[in-house]
């Protein structure tokens, strides 16, 4: 329709900013991480003041949590979930376990790095991350969002052959519907 | 030959003893004879027809004048009831053209004849003692009809039959004896005139003599023990000839002489109600009948109740309808026996659930059976229809609002009972089996009585015209006895 | 220490089971051990003579050095406040028991778990298929011959810097100085020294 | 015909004031819920940067046509009911079309959008919407009796079924059907709790048992569109209910403040209450609503 | 052609016809019946409106047949539902078994309702009116052994009620001495109360069973069920009609020449409004879509005969309306249902689902079906409603205004529940190679469909019929223009600026939808749907199917445990047991029979006095 550089430029920041101030986290606590979730949002240090709100579902979810270990019956349901989110969309993993297995390292049954299976925005360290950490995590993804630099869901479908090799590594029976976009 | 009434009495009787020498000469030729003798009466009967609704023709017999001689009385109602008997003795004989065939025809034409003297003369006698004899006559042939297949039950159904009926005789008899002694007359013309000055008390034993004797014979509760047995075991046209003609004529022989000597309001009273409970047992003991003759018997029983009703209300309209509705009754039901008749005999069992799937087997006769069953329960365009319509009409016109609401009940229970049979004949079952054919003479003679039910259903006034004279004839005695007795005081 | 009812129970359970060997451990505990083939009648007995009517669990240990499995039924008598402790040893090869579903219907879960994380087969339980693990094909997880730490190396990616990481039992072993059986270490090799 | 160009401006920008009063509403209920909770809260734009979001996410998914068409069907009631409610009194821009409809129109066209919406959550094919459908359907037949209980009273004791009439007699302050009519208004109020989806009658969209029900396989644009939607409907509705019971609004400070009176009765009792199932919710309509509505209409016939 | 004899005589001889060419040539047999129809839709149309167009005397009562303006709009429902009936049947029925009883059986109802609107004498009426019963109740049985015991419970209510009329013609012609309408009409008003009362209890009644008025309501929902949907059309948009027909008689030609005409209003305004409450309940919890469709029937039934109850002009064009409205939006929901049927097997609505990508016609039919029968605007089911809650309200029927209200809002559950579990949800996978019906299906759906918009735009079409019936039923008056309906304050409703409105303003949306983000809007199917990351297999469905109101069941709690039909069934069930008793009155022994004579004789004896006033 307007193909103006600047006009483009100016929809941009304002969908942008749109974008940055209401973050809707879907509901999925995969590990024991989202515990912290309930302090986070309710009074003591309320999420909400940054627009970031629960989402019962992907298809309205922005922000996808990764509290914590994921096993990997877990991960088949995350990958799942995180293709069913509508572009854009983040990933936030949380905990230590999300960035090296943490104190699952030797498990079985739980995946040690979730960068190799889901395209990570931000991490937040710790086992578990306080609320603040949890907070400070967010605003970092904000700025990202802002600068237009939070692209993750980009990076996951131009590498999605990599991303689908990694993840039918670790999850044998691969029967998955195809993620058309 | 000058056309009288005797003939009716005589040729089916001549033919009665012409029959087993004939089959002397040829078995073949005897299937022949009763169908001629029923064309002829048929014929004879409609030529009379008018001049009887002219003026009643009274014939002399021996040449005695009445009171003491016989007479023949040929009214409008006669008129009426024995067309109706020649048109369906003719049916009758041609559905038994090829259902009778195991056993010696000429006995079964021969006690047919006998019985059809015997209804002719009941409905035409002038003279009581004539109509026990013709009675009697009627009797012994359906007695020897009903066990006329030398089966167990239809010899067991025959005896309870001839036990029942000797009752009846007796009480008939003995009430002819008490008549003859009080009134020394038995014409029943003098009679309704004699019976006036006769003691009251002698009147009403007589009286109830008459209703349980004829009653027994016109199938009215609790006095028709015997029919369903008999109806059930004798052959399917005797059931009919039943239904159709023995029924009818000892009905008819209750009404006149009700009508002629008395006619009183409690009399119909009595009838009424006995009409009214004799219909609903007939209908709600055929609701549970697991075979379908006794079904289709009891269901006799109901509609014989209904024209009990019809006369018993004793007006002219009422009398129509039940002329109507006998005529009705007659035609459906024979085409329900008949049907049934086929219908068993291929399915092989008496029972109602054997019939199941045969629709597709049997399509004709099937259908003839669905027929007779929507005809009889009333259902326009059919002639029940009418019947059901002006016994209502009657009833209402004499407010008797109850019988109303209990005949259209019992309407309701007789559409459960047939639309089962129905539902099991053409839904219950998807056969694949071949069609099976019926005799063509059968089919013929339920196509005949198919036909007769549209056009009475159609247009009624076809016979309409005929019912009034005879339910005049049959309510007014006067005329009798003007009739029957004007000419010695001419 | 009155041990009055434990005592009851072991000689009505020594009157009934002859090759039964009972241990009142302490109060309110009774451990029997029984020959496997002796287990459903023993523990329908104990269910209905002598009111151990709860299955509290039903668990299983692997004794790798006997080559046995060893299984644990925990029976809870709720009318004299005992816990019936039953343990029997089945082959460690080929594992096979009988279902006691039919006595306790929550065993029909225990028997799930114990044959995904075992492999020890129920017969008569019907419904021993996947239960926690999804596609599982290799060994059965809690068998001591599982080696997790081969296997997370093997199938999972592992981010470097985490070279310090150690079996706990290790960490114990170091601070408070006991020894560590010789079948245990084969277990317990940290990665820098393989 | 003559245009009259003041009425198509006021169709025009309705929506719009509608939508804009709307969204900053569902803003300032947040930033109360959020006090009352002793949190912060969020800004009042909140809720207008959420569908502006909705709006530029970069894909959108359907399960079908009638999926693609359920916010329409949606945004189209609420436009349309709010075209036939006179906005503001004697007032040629914001009447719309007001005098060509009346109550029981109204009560019907607000179905309109309903039950597109249902019809779109059907085809997503989503358990969960279908079971809020099913709760949403049960506690509207639960409310339906003392609203039409509270409307039948109100139309019964002045004798008309039109809007314009009824704010007309409302000329004067204690003329207000509110005092007139006390139970009526208190039916109607309940009833109103229950047409608002807000606690305790939110088990239709209960996000933690059935992932916020119907709406669950709606995102992007279609939300979005449904949230404008939302916005413009309360809006709608609470002029609705201010025409009925308040005597409507001369000017729009007016408007806002008896609108906004309105709209925190169910907000308020919202915050402070647990979730009823839904046949508790039910039968707490058809028990002491239903019993103010019928009182309402016994009043009036005697 | 255009006479009435000329209707009467094409309708049946056809009949006969197709079931002959059934049996000879079965080619061409439903072309016939197709041409026919249409040649009696243009008959019934064309035919002049007066009120003697054939009479003459049957069996001493005269018949008269004439075409008034009230029997011309039910009789154009019978021919153009008709005509769309055997159209749709010609592909329906193909295949199926004893298709010339089927056409016969059609042509013979259909004849039977024609019969029925011409009539104008009781004796004629009745005769038709038995004619369609027992030609509907063939069809009824058509299908199966399982139909048998519906079809059975069919007649015996039908019998019920065409027995209750023919009690009533008694008590007429008894007093009156004559059934033409004329002299009915005249004459009724001078007969004593009593009479008066059981004439108009027993028509209602009479008329009540066939338009399935509760509680004489329990044959519908089995026997709109069991009937090819084709003919359940038939069923449920014309034949009930026949019962609204005589209802309407009944109530503004007999019933309101007597002194208790307005208990008579109110009592079956009553009536009509909880039979459609109740009706409305069931169907919430039915799980056959032709069961639900049948209750929703009888519930909408049911505000007909509230409007006909009512009786002021409003209500009784609302009535009218809606009974034409009935006419085709359940014509075109039973067709709808039955292109479900052809092309699934199956009406259960817990088996199919997810058809609206495979049958999009279909869909688009049961939609503006199930608009139309909510009663949203601007199709034209809201005019109806809007109708008869302004004439409930403005006639001082406050309650009863609640309780259709209640009802209507609770039929949004049971339309709602229709549609969404045969056209939405998730997609079976049985039903992955279903197409689209033929087109001599889909015709009369979409014509139908089109009929609902066209009236909802411009309602005063249909109000112009309606307006010329009443004029018939008495000096009733309603104001109307072409697509603005007014009630009796005064206020008035533009269905064209609503429908503009709408138009417009879904339009726009529309398109500013489908622009918007056009590229990047995918369609995605019904499987991959959020299931908190659970992939459903193949063959899951989850579409939530059964069960589907509990809540509401659970808040309703034990009011819908109470059954009329337990109750018809029990005493049924007593009164064959005691039949069964009355059976041993024959035992078939000779000498019990011998015993009741002797018995029979001797009570004649000694009760001689009671019975003949004479001691013997």
């Amino acid at each position: 329709m307007i193909n103006d550089k600047y006009a483009n430029k100016i929809v941009d920041i304002i969908q942008n900013f749109a974008r940055k101030s209401s973050l809707w986290v879907v509901a999925y606590g995969t590990g024991c991480g989202a515990i912290e979730i309930p302090p986070t949002m309710t009074s003591r240090y309320d999420a909400e003041r940054f627009g970031i709100r629960g989402s019962a579902t992907p298809r309205q979810a922005d922000v996808l949590l990764i509290t914590g270990y994921l096993s990997t019956k877990t991960l088949k349901r995350v990958i799942r979930t995180y293709e069913q989110m509508q572009d854009p969309k983040y990933v936030i993993g949380f905990g230590s376990c999300t960035i090296n297995g943490g104190m699952y390292w030797d498990s079985y049954n739980t995946i040690k790095a979730l960068d190799q299976y889901l395209p990570v925005d931000v991490f937040i360290n710790g086992c578990m991350p306080r609320p603040e950490a949890v907070i400070s995590g967010f605003i970092k993804l904000q700025e990202l969002i802002k600068e237009g630099k939070a692209n993750g869901a980009q990076k996951y479908k131009e590498n999605l052959e990599w991303y689908r090799e990694n993840q039918r590594k670790v999850i044998k029976n691969w029967k998955m519907p195809d993620y058309n976009w | 030959m000058n056309l009288t009434p005797v003939q009716f009495v005589a040729i089916p009787l001549f033919a009665a003893f012409l029959i087993p020498i004939v089959a002397k000469i040829s078995k073949e030729a005897v299937k022949y004879i009763p169908g001629i003798v029923f064309l002829y009466l048929a014929y004879v009967a409609f030529t009379l027809f008018p001049k009887a609704l002219e003026k009643p023709i009274v014939e002399i017999i021996a040449g005695f004048k009445p009171p003491f001689g016989i007479v023949l009385y040929f009214g409008p109602t006669a008129a009426f009831l024995v067309s109706m008997v020649m048109v369906v003795g003719f049916v009758i004989w041609l559905y038994s053209f090829k259902f009778i065939i195991r056993e010696p025809s000429e006995k079964y034409y021969m006690l047919f004849m006998m019985l059809i003297t015997g209804a002719t003369g009941i409905m035409l006698t002038g003279d009581v003692f004539n109509l026990f004899v013709f009675f009697e006559i009627t009797a012994i042939a359906a007695y020897s009809l009903t066990a006329f297949l030398r089966d167990k039950d239809g010899a067991e159904a025959a005896f309870k039959y001839l036990l029942i009926g000797s009752f009846s005789s007796t009480f008939f008899l003995l009430a002819i004896a008490l008549i003859y002694s009080n009134t020394h007359t038995l014409n029943m013309a003098d009679l309704a005139v004699k019976m006036q000055n006769v003691d009251v008390t002698t009147k009403l034993f007589i009286l109830i003599l008459f209703i349980s004797g004829l009653g027994i014979e016109s199938e009215l509760f609790p006095l028709n023990g015997w029919a369903p047995d008999a109806y059930s075991q004798a052959p399917t046209p005797v059931a009919a000839v039943f239904a159709g003609i023995v029924v009818k004529a000892s009905l008819y022989a209750l009404l006149r002489l009700v009508f002629l000597m008395f006619n009183w309001s409690e009399v119909f009273y009595l009838l009424l109600v006995l009409g009214v409970i004799t219909m609903l047992v007939g209908e709600m003991s055929a609701m549970r009948q697991h075979q379908i003759k006794r079904m289709l018997a009891f269901s006799s029983i109901g509609q014989m109740g209904l024209i009990v009703i019809a006369f018993s209300i004793a007006t002219v309209p009422s009398l129509q309808a039940g002329f109507f509705q006998m005529v009705n009754h007659v035609l459906i039901k024979s085409l329900l026996f008949f049907s049934a008749g086929y219908l068993v005999f291929h399915s092989g069992s008496k029972d109602i659930s054997a019939l199941d799937g045969l629709g597709k087997e049997k399509p004709i006769t099937s259908f003839f059976f669905a027929f007779g069953a929507l005809a009889i329960l009333g259902l326009p365009p059919f002639s029940g229809f009418w019947g059901k319509m002006f016994i209502l009409m009657a009833a209402g016109n004499s407010h008797l609002l109850l019988v109303v609401v209990l005949i259209l009940i019992s309407g309701i229970i007789e559409a459960v009972y047939y639309l089962r049979v129905i539902s099991r004949l053409y839904f219950y079952k998807e056969t694949t089996k071949e069609v099976r054919r019926t005799p063509v003479s059968g089919l013929v003679a339920m196509g005949i009585l198919t036909v007769l039910i549209i056009i009475l259903g159609l247009y009624p006034n076809t016979i309409l015209a005929y019912l009034k004279p005879a339910a005049n004839d049959l309510l007014h005695r006067t005329e009798y006895i003007n009739a029957v007795l004007g000419q010695i005081h001419l | 220490m009155n041990l009055e009812k434990e005592n009851k129970f072991a000689k009505q359970i020594n009157e009934t089971f002859h090759s039964a060997v009972v241990k009142v451990q302490r109060e309110r505990r009774i451990i029997v051990e029984l020959r496997s083939d002796l287990i459903p009648p023993f523990l329908s007995f104990a269910k209905e003579y002598l009111s151990f009517i709860h299955m509290a669990h039903y668990s299983c240990v692997d004794w790798l050095e006997e080559n046995k499995f060893e299984l644990v039924f925990m029976l809870w008598s709720y009318e004299e406040d005992v816990m019936l402790i039953v343990k029997t040893k089945i082959d460690r090869e080929k594992p096979e028991f009988v279902t006691i579903k039919h006595l306790w219907p929550q065993a029909e879960t225990y028997e799930r778990e114990i044959h995904e994380m075992y492999g020890v087969d129920f017969k008569g339980n019907d419904r021993l298929g996947e239960f926690i693990l999804e596609d599982w094909d290799d060994l059965p997880p809690m068998r001591r011959d599982f080696d997790t730490v081969k296997y997370a190396g093997e199938h999972y990616f592992t981010r470097p810097g985490r070279e310090d990481a150690q079996d706990v039992r290790e960490t114990i072993a170091r601070h408070s100085g006991e020894e560590i059986p010789d079948f245990a270490k084969k277990y317990s090799i940290r990665r820098d020294e393989e | 015909m003559e245009i009259n160009w003041l009425k198509v401006l006021g169709i025009l920008i309705t929506p719009v004031i509608a939508f804009i009063v709307g969204v900053t509403y569902g803003g300032l209920t947040r930033i109360i819920t959020a006090r009352i909770q002793n949190r912060f809260g969020p800004p009042v734009t909140q809720n207008f940067w959420d569908i502006v979001k909705l709006y530029s996410k970069k894909t959108n998914i359907q399960h079908g046509v009638m999926q693609h068409l359920a916010p329409v069907f949606a945004i189209t009631a609420s436009i349309t009911t709010l075209y036939f409610v006179p906005v503001i009194r004697e007032s040629t821009v914001f009447t719309n079309l007001s005098f060509q409809g009346d109550l029981i129109f109204l009560l019907y066209i607000m179905v309109f959008g309903s039950l597109g919406m249902a019809l779109g959550v059907g085809q997503s094919g989503n358990p969960n919407g279908a079971i809020g459908v099913s709760r949403g359907l049960s506690q509207m037949v639960g409310y339906e009796i003392p609203f039409v209980l509270a409307i039948v009273a109100i139309m019964i004791q002045f004798k008309t079924t039109n809007l314009n009439d009824l704010i007309a007699m409302q000329n004067n302050f204690n003329h207000w059907i509110i005092f007139q009519s006390p139970f009526a208004f208190l039916a109607a109020i309940l009833a109103f709790l229950g047409m608002m989806g807000y606690a305790p009658f939110d088990v239709v969209v209960a996000p933690a048992e059935i992932a916020s029900g119907p709406p669950s396989e709606f995102g992007g644009k279609y939300l979005g569109l449904m949230m404008t939607s939302r916005s413009i409907f309360t809006f709608a509705k609470l002029t609705l209910f201010t025409d009925i019971f308040l005597g409507g609004a001369g000017d729009f400070v007016t408007l806002v403040i008896k609108t906004f009176a309105l709209y925190m009765i169910p907000v308020l009792t919202g915050i402070v209450n647990p979730r009823f199932r839904t046949e508790q919710s039910i039968r707490f309509f058809w028990a002491w609503p239903t019993v103010f509505g019928i009182l309402a209409v016994l009043i009036v016939v005697w | 052609m255009f006479s009435i004899s000329g209707i009467f005589i094409t309708t049946f001889v056809s009949g006969l016809v197709a079931f002959l060419l059934h049996h000879s040539v079965p080619k061409i047999r439903d072309w016939f019946s197709i041409v026919i129809m249409g040649v009696i839709v243009y008959a019934v149309w064309e035919l002049p409106v007066k009120a003697n167009l054939l009479s003459f005397k049957l069996a001493n009562y005269n018949l008269v047949f004439g075409n008034t303006e009230y029997g011309r709009l039910f009789a154009l429902i019978v021919a153009v539902l008709g005509f769309f009936a055997i159209l749709y049947s010609k592909d329906f029925m193909e295949g199926k078994p004893r298709l010339g009883y089927f056409y016969m059986a059609f042509f013979f109802s259909i004849g039977g309702m024609f019969g029925i609107v011409y009539s104008q004498d009781l004796i004629s009426l009745f005769f038709f009116w038995e004619i369609m019963t027992w030609s509907s109740f063939l069809l009824v049985i058509y299908c199966c052994k399982e139909a048998q015991k519906i079809g059975l419970k069919y007649f015996v209510f039908s019998a019920i009620g065409a027995y209750s009329i023919m009690t009533a013609m008694v008590v007429l012609y008894s007093s009156i001495g004559s059934l033409q309408f004329a002299d009915v009409f005249a004459g009724f008003g001078k007969m004593d109360f009593w009479s008066q009362l059981l004439v108009v209890v027993l028509l209602l009644m009479g008329f009540g069973v066939k338009s399935a008025t509760m509680p004489l309501h329990v044959w519908a929902p089995g026997a709109y069920r069991i009937t090819p949907s084709s003919f359940t059309a038939i069923f449920s948009g014309a034949l009930s009609k026949m019962g609204i027909f005589g209802i309407g008689l009944t109530l503004f030609k007999i019933a309101s020449a007597t002194g208790f005409y307005p208990w008579v209003q109110e009592i079956l305004a009553w009536i009509g409004a909880l039979t459609a409450l109740f009706a409305t309940f069931y169907a919430v919890f039915a799980t056959d879509a032709k069961t639900l469709l049948a209750y929703s029937s009888i519930g909408q039934l049911g505000y007909i005969v509230t409007g006909l109850a009512i009786g002021t002009p409003l209500s009784i064009a609302a009535a009218l309306f809606l009974t034409v409205m009935h006419a085709i939006f359940k014509g075109m929901l039973f067709l709808a249902t039955g292109a479900v049927y052809y092309r699934t097997g199956t009406t259960d609505m817990t088996k199919v689902s997810g058809l609206i990508r495979k049958m999009p016609y279909t869909f688009l039919t049961a939609l503006f079906g199930i608009i139309t029968v909510s009663g949203v605007p601007p199709l034209a089911g809201f005019s109806g409603k809007w109708m008869l809650y302004e004439s409930l309200i403005q006639s001082n029927h406050y309650f009863l205004v609640v309780v259709i209200f209640f009802s209507s809002t609770a039929a949004f559950l049971y339309l709602y529940r229709y549609i969404f579990s045969l056209f939405l949800g998730q997609e079976e996978k049985e039903t992955e190679n279903v197409k689209e019906v033929p087109w001599l299906m889909r015709i009369p759906m979409l014509l139908l469909a089109l009929a609902t918009l066209v009236f909802g735009v411009a309602p005063g079409l249909l109000l112009h019929p309606v307006s010329a019936a009443m004029k018939y039923l008495g000096d009733f008056g309603v104001t109307y223009q072409t697509s603005v309906l007014f009630n009796e304050w005064g206020n008035k409703v533009d269905m064209l600026t609503v429908a503009n409105t709408i138009g417009v303003v879904f339009i726009i949306v529309t398109i500013i939808i489908t622009i918007k983000g056009y590229r990047s809007t995918r369609y995605v199917t019904t499987k991959d749907i959020h299931t908190s990351g659970e992939v459903p297999t193949e063959n899951e469905n989850l579409t939530y199917a059964v069960d589907f109101y509990k809540p509401f069941e659970r808040a309703l709690g034990s009011v819908l445990k109470a059954s009329v039909d337990k109750i018809y069934n029990a005493t049924g069930r007593i009164l064959e047991q005691s039949f069964d008793y009355l059976r041993y009155v024959y035992t078939g022994n000779g000498q019990t029979y011998a015993m009741y004579v002797v018995l029979f004789l001797t009570i004649l004896v000694v009760f001689s006095e009671l019975i003949f006033g004479i001691k013997l």
